[in-house]
């Protein structure tokens, strides 16, 4: 195994988002860590715009003005999907440590795609029709 | 040989999992209440500063927020690190890893905390 | 076994010692029904004996043969070529990942073996200790007692740990296999297995991307296991919590090593 | 006082117990192996741990053989054997007139036999055939081939025998007498190549000693025959299914960890290197098999496979030739020093045939050392790993 520690660490992690010749567990594993990283980056992000809250009414009003486009209702409902697929996943992870329907996580994590799918699809119409 | 073979493993065991997996759970539950207690306490939105001040005079939106930051902030760092460990760093990096994201898991929370309250003040001011 | 012929390129990954490595193609004219080891082995014989790949059993006993076959890995041995690919086709064949390359085809699971020895995992077992998973077991009526020994359903053939993407970055993750092995032999009993588990290189690293169930060729379930584990050891460590006594320090398994 | 050195050409059954026999000894040993260990015909064996029943009719010698090496592995390598006995079935009137001879011979090898009926037969394995008329139980075993060797192989390393595995012998070096004096080595995984010299070498190759032996102009009389095994995906019995009958083609059912293997029959071949599966004779496999377990027919082939016994004598066909083994020493036979044969042989009587060879060794380079191996339970067979 020290074959793997030689290489550089984007190398190895770069094999966690590689699909090929994988099952559809994997994808859920990879969109579980993209999904992760993504929320993660949004969170801090959301800290520090909120920081404007504190500065009073101008600046908050100023800036909601700002992001009422297509690009941030776009980034928006990306955010609301994979928060979404995230804690579905999250939620069936959970399940499944507790030795609950181990045998059926693949039926979950598909249940998990398509819920996650259609509801974000409904959230998105709804989003880009106001 | 290997050297983790018999390397020191650090003893956090099932709990630091069982808090993440917890605080996730919570985070869902919090933000399911979130939704409905938004549709009633502001059914058509916050889209001003004004609004917002006077949504943080219900006392159930502060309580729940700064609950909400908490557990979402433990939540990502914890999952942060995990994924971290996956790369497997040496231990030096893990516990400068460790002392790093505590400090700012504490900045982070005391912020958010410090930022709903004032928001609280200001609303009950105004 | 049919009369039908395929002509089948095999691309084989070729390394020797320090030298760079790369791919060599033979074309081969193969029965479909022919297993992906039986067309190496034809490439040994016939056009190129340096060829260096592990194998032995050739019926899915031994664990021996594991190799990448066009990227997913399979045990070759019971891999017909015809699951692989098609006539004029291609057929990739590499080293399982995550372990010590020994040349071309073959790899040093020794870390491995090692791992399994430390949590204990035993390679015969009593038939009860075996195929938890009622649809996993054989079909056909079965003894009433089934005390009788068996070898371990895991052949150590080292896919999971090929197949894992956790394996993939952090070679200190005790891995699929070795997980499963410590979920048979039983981690409650033994504090020095427990806390292996229970570590940051237990089950703790799995993400549950079920890979290593998929890639299984012995239904061995590692996925299920290691969640399996989970549950054991969250029960565990609260009934520790509200004072229950530590499980056993016991040295039976160094000492039976 | 540097140790006698011998190199042991060949990682399978023989090869390994040799290497494992030779180090308890004292011997510097080197196994050179072209693939790694159990690569040839050791790892295709159907693992059956004889009780010799199978040959204590038509082949007393070997059944004695396979009886007390039984009992010994069971006690030295329980990490790599089910225990759990055998049966002998009869399905005709044919094998119950077998029946006298059979419990005759058993009793004159010291084969433990328990007469079932049918009904008692069945109990025990619900899946053999209902036609069943009558059955014996014997002290047989199955075994995992590779781990059986890896065993011996990992006892051998920790008393300080070497392993080359992926290397293969190009060449004997044969002085101005004849007599051999090493080998030359070509290391197929660092494609490098080497002489190793020796005090002698010993020829441990199975099926291919007759190749070995020529490159010293010796001569050894091998027979090459190899079977058809075919593995069936589904567990339907719980230990080996003899026909209670002399040994023929598909007369046996065994179980394999989740798997069932029906072997075997025997034929010729010139290439030993790849030996093809015959169409026919994995029909006649199915055939045979589904008269002594009938599910077969409804579970699916896994795995087919072939695998060369290395018997020994010439001429007659493969299975009137007995399956005991030799040790040639080739300045007896040949006039060539330094250079012994070990062939012949099943895999339950591995531990023997390295004693037989150890005990050559020991007289050859004039060594007084006693044979262990009886009573040396083996090391883990995962200590074989790393193997540099």
């Amino acid at each position: 195994m020290s074959d793997i520690t030689r290489e550089a660490p984007i190398t190895r992690a770069a094999k966690w988002f590689d699909p090929r010749s994988r099952t559809i567990n994997m994808v859920g594993f990879i969109l579980n860590r993209i999904t992760a990283l993504g929320l993660t980056l949004y969170l801090c992000m959301h800290l520090i715009v909120l920081s404007q809250l504190a500065q009073g009414p101008g600046a908050f009003d100023t800036f909601l003005a700002n992001i009422h486009n297509p690009i941030f209702t776009f980034l928006e409902v990306l955010v609301v999907t994979a928060g979404f697929y995230h804690g579905l996943n999250g939620i069936r992870i959970v399940l499944i440590s507790f030795g609950v329907g181990v045998r059926y996580q693949q039926a979950l994590l598909i249940s998990v795609l398509v819920i996650t799918v259609v509801v974000s699809a409904v959230f998105a119409v709804h989003m880009f029709s106001f | 040989m290997n050297e983790s073979l018999y390397g020191p493993k650090t003893g956090e065991g099932a709990w630091l999992w069982f808090i993440k997996a917890l605080t996730g759970v919570l985070v869902i539950v919090i933000l399911f209440t979130h939704f409905i207690v938004n549709h009633f306490v502001a059914p058509n939105g916050l889209l001003t500063y004004a609004e917002v001040l006077k949504y943080y005079q219900n006392p159930i939106i502060p309580i729940m927020e700064i609950l909400f930051v908490v557990f979402v902030v433990s939540h990502s760092l914890i999952g942060l690190r995990g994924i971290i460990l996956d790369l497997k760093p040496s231990r030096s990096l893990l516990t400068a890893i460790n002392w790093v994201f505590t400090a700012v898991g504490a900045v982070a929370i005391i912020y958010g905390v410090w930022l709903i309250l004032t928001l609280v003040a200001k609303g009950a001011s105004s | 076994m049919s009369a039908i012929r395929w002509t089948v390129t095999f691309q084989v990954f070729r390394k020797k010692g320090e030298q760079a490595s790369h791919f060599d193609e033979f074309k081969l004219e193969v029965d479909p029904d022919e297993y992906v080891l039986d067309g190496v082995e034809r490439i040994w014989a016939f056009h190129d004996h340096s060829l260096v790949y592990r194998h032995a059993c050739h019926h899915s006993t031994c664990g021996a043969c594991g190799m990448r076959v066009n990227g997913a890995e399979k045990l070759t041995c019971i891999t017909p070529i015809r699951d692989v690919t098609q006539d004029g086709g291609v057929v990739r064949v590499e080293p399982l990942r995550n372990f010590t390359l020994v040349s071309d085809l073959a790899v040093d699971m020794g870390v491995m073996y090692k791992h399994m020895d430390l949590v204990g995992q035993h390679p015969v077992n009593l038939d009860t200790n075996e195929a938890i998973q009622p649809e996993a077991r054989p079909a056909g009526p079965t003894v009433d007692r089934p005390d009788y020994l068996r070898l371990s359903d895991c052949i150590e053939c080292g896919l999971c740990v090929s197949a894992c993407p956790i394996t993939a970055s952090s070679p200190d993750y005790l891995g699929p296999a070795v997980l499963a092995g410590a979920q048979q032999g039983g981690i409650l009993g033994d504090a020095q297995v427990f806390h292996l588990v229970d570590s940051e290189d237990g089950v703790w690293r799995c993400h549950s991307a079920f890979e290593c169930t998929a890639v299984c060729p012995s239904f061995v379930d590692p996925g299920w296991r290691i969640m399996d584990l989970r549950r054991q050891v969250i029960a565990e460590s609260f009934r520790q919590l509200f004072g229950g006594s530590n499980p056993k320090e016991t040295g039976s398994k160094e000492a039976s090593k | 006082m540097s140790k006698p050195k011998v190199i042991v050409i060949g990682a399978g059954f023989t090869g390994v117990a040799t290497a494992h026999d030779l180090a308890l000894r004292g011997f510097d040993v080197t196994v050179v192996e072209r693939g790694d260990i159990c690569n040839g015909t050791s790892g295709r064996t159907h693992g059956l741990l004889h009780s010799g029943g199978r040959y204590a009719v038509t082949d007393q010698e070997s059944a004695i053989e396979c009886v007390d090496e039984n009992m010994i592995l069971r006690k030295i390598v329980p990490q790599a054997i089910e225990p759990n006995g055998g049966l002998f079935v009869a399905i005709d009137e044919s094998d119950l007139a077998y029946a006298e001879e059979f419990i005759e011979g058993c009793n004159a090898c010291h084969i433990p036999i328990v007469e079932l009926n049918s009904k008692q037969a069945l109990a025990m394995e619900p899946n053999i055939n209902p036609k069943v008329i009558m059955a014996f139980t014997v002290p047989d075993g199955t075994f995992d081939p590779i781990r059986l060797a890896l065993a011996f192989a990992a006892t051998a390393k920790k008393n300080g025998a070497r392993f080359r595995t992926y290397t293969e012998m190009e060449q004997l070096v044969i002085d101005g007498q004849g007599n051999v004096k090493g080998i030359k080595i070509w290391d197929r995984a660092r494609d490098t190549h080497a002489e190793l010299d020796a005090d002698l070498v010993v020829n441990a190759t199975g099926a291919w000693v007759g190749e070995i032996a020529a490159h010293a102009g010796a001569h050894v009389p091998i027979n090459p025959t190899p079977g058809v095994m075919v593995a069936y995906d589904q567990r339907l019995v719980q230990r080996p299914i003899n026909r209670l009958n002399k040994p023929g083609d598909g007369d046996i059912v065994l179980p394999q960890r989740r798997m069932m293997v029906v072997g075997t029959t025997s034929y010729e071949v010139r290439n030993l290197d790849y030996v093809p599966v015959i169409d026919s004779q994995v029909k006649l496999m199915l055939e045979r098999g589904e008269e002594l377990v009938p599910g077969i027919s409804k579970t699916k082939p896994r795995g087919v496979f072939t695998a060369t016994r290395p018997l020994i004598g010439s001429g007659s066909s493969g299975r009137s030739i007995a399956r005991t083994f030799k040790c040639f020493d080739h300045k007896e036979t040949d006039g060539i020093g330094g250079l012994i044969t070990i062939t012949g042989g099943k895999a339950t009587t591995l531990r023997a045939m390295a004693e037989k060879t150890a005990d050559m060794v020991c007289a050859k380079l004039g060594i007084q050392a006693v044979c262990i191996t009886k009573d040396t339970v083996l090391a883990s067979y995962r200590d074989f790993y790393p193997n540099n």
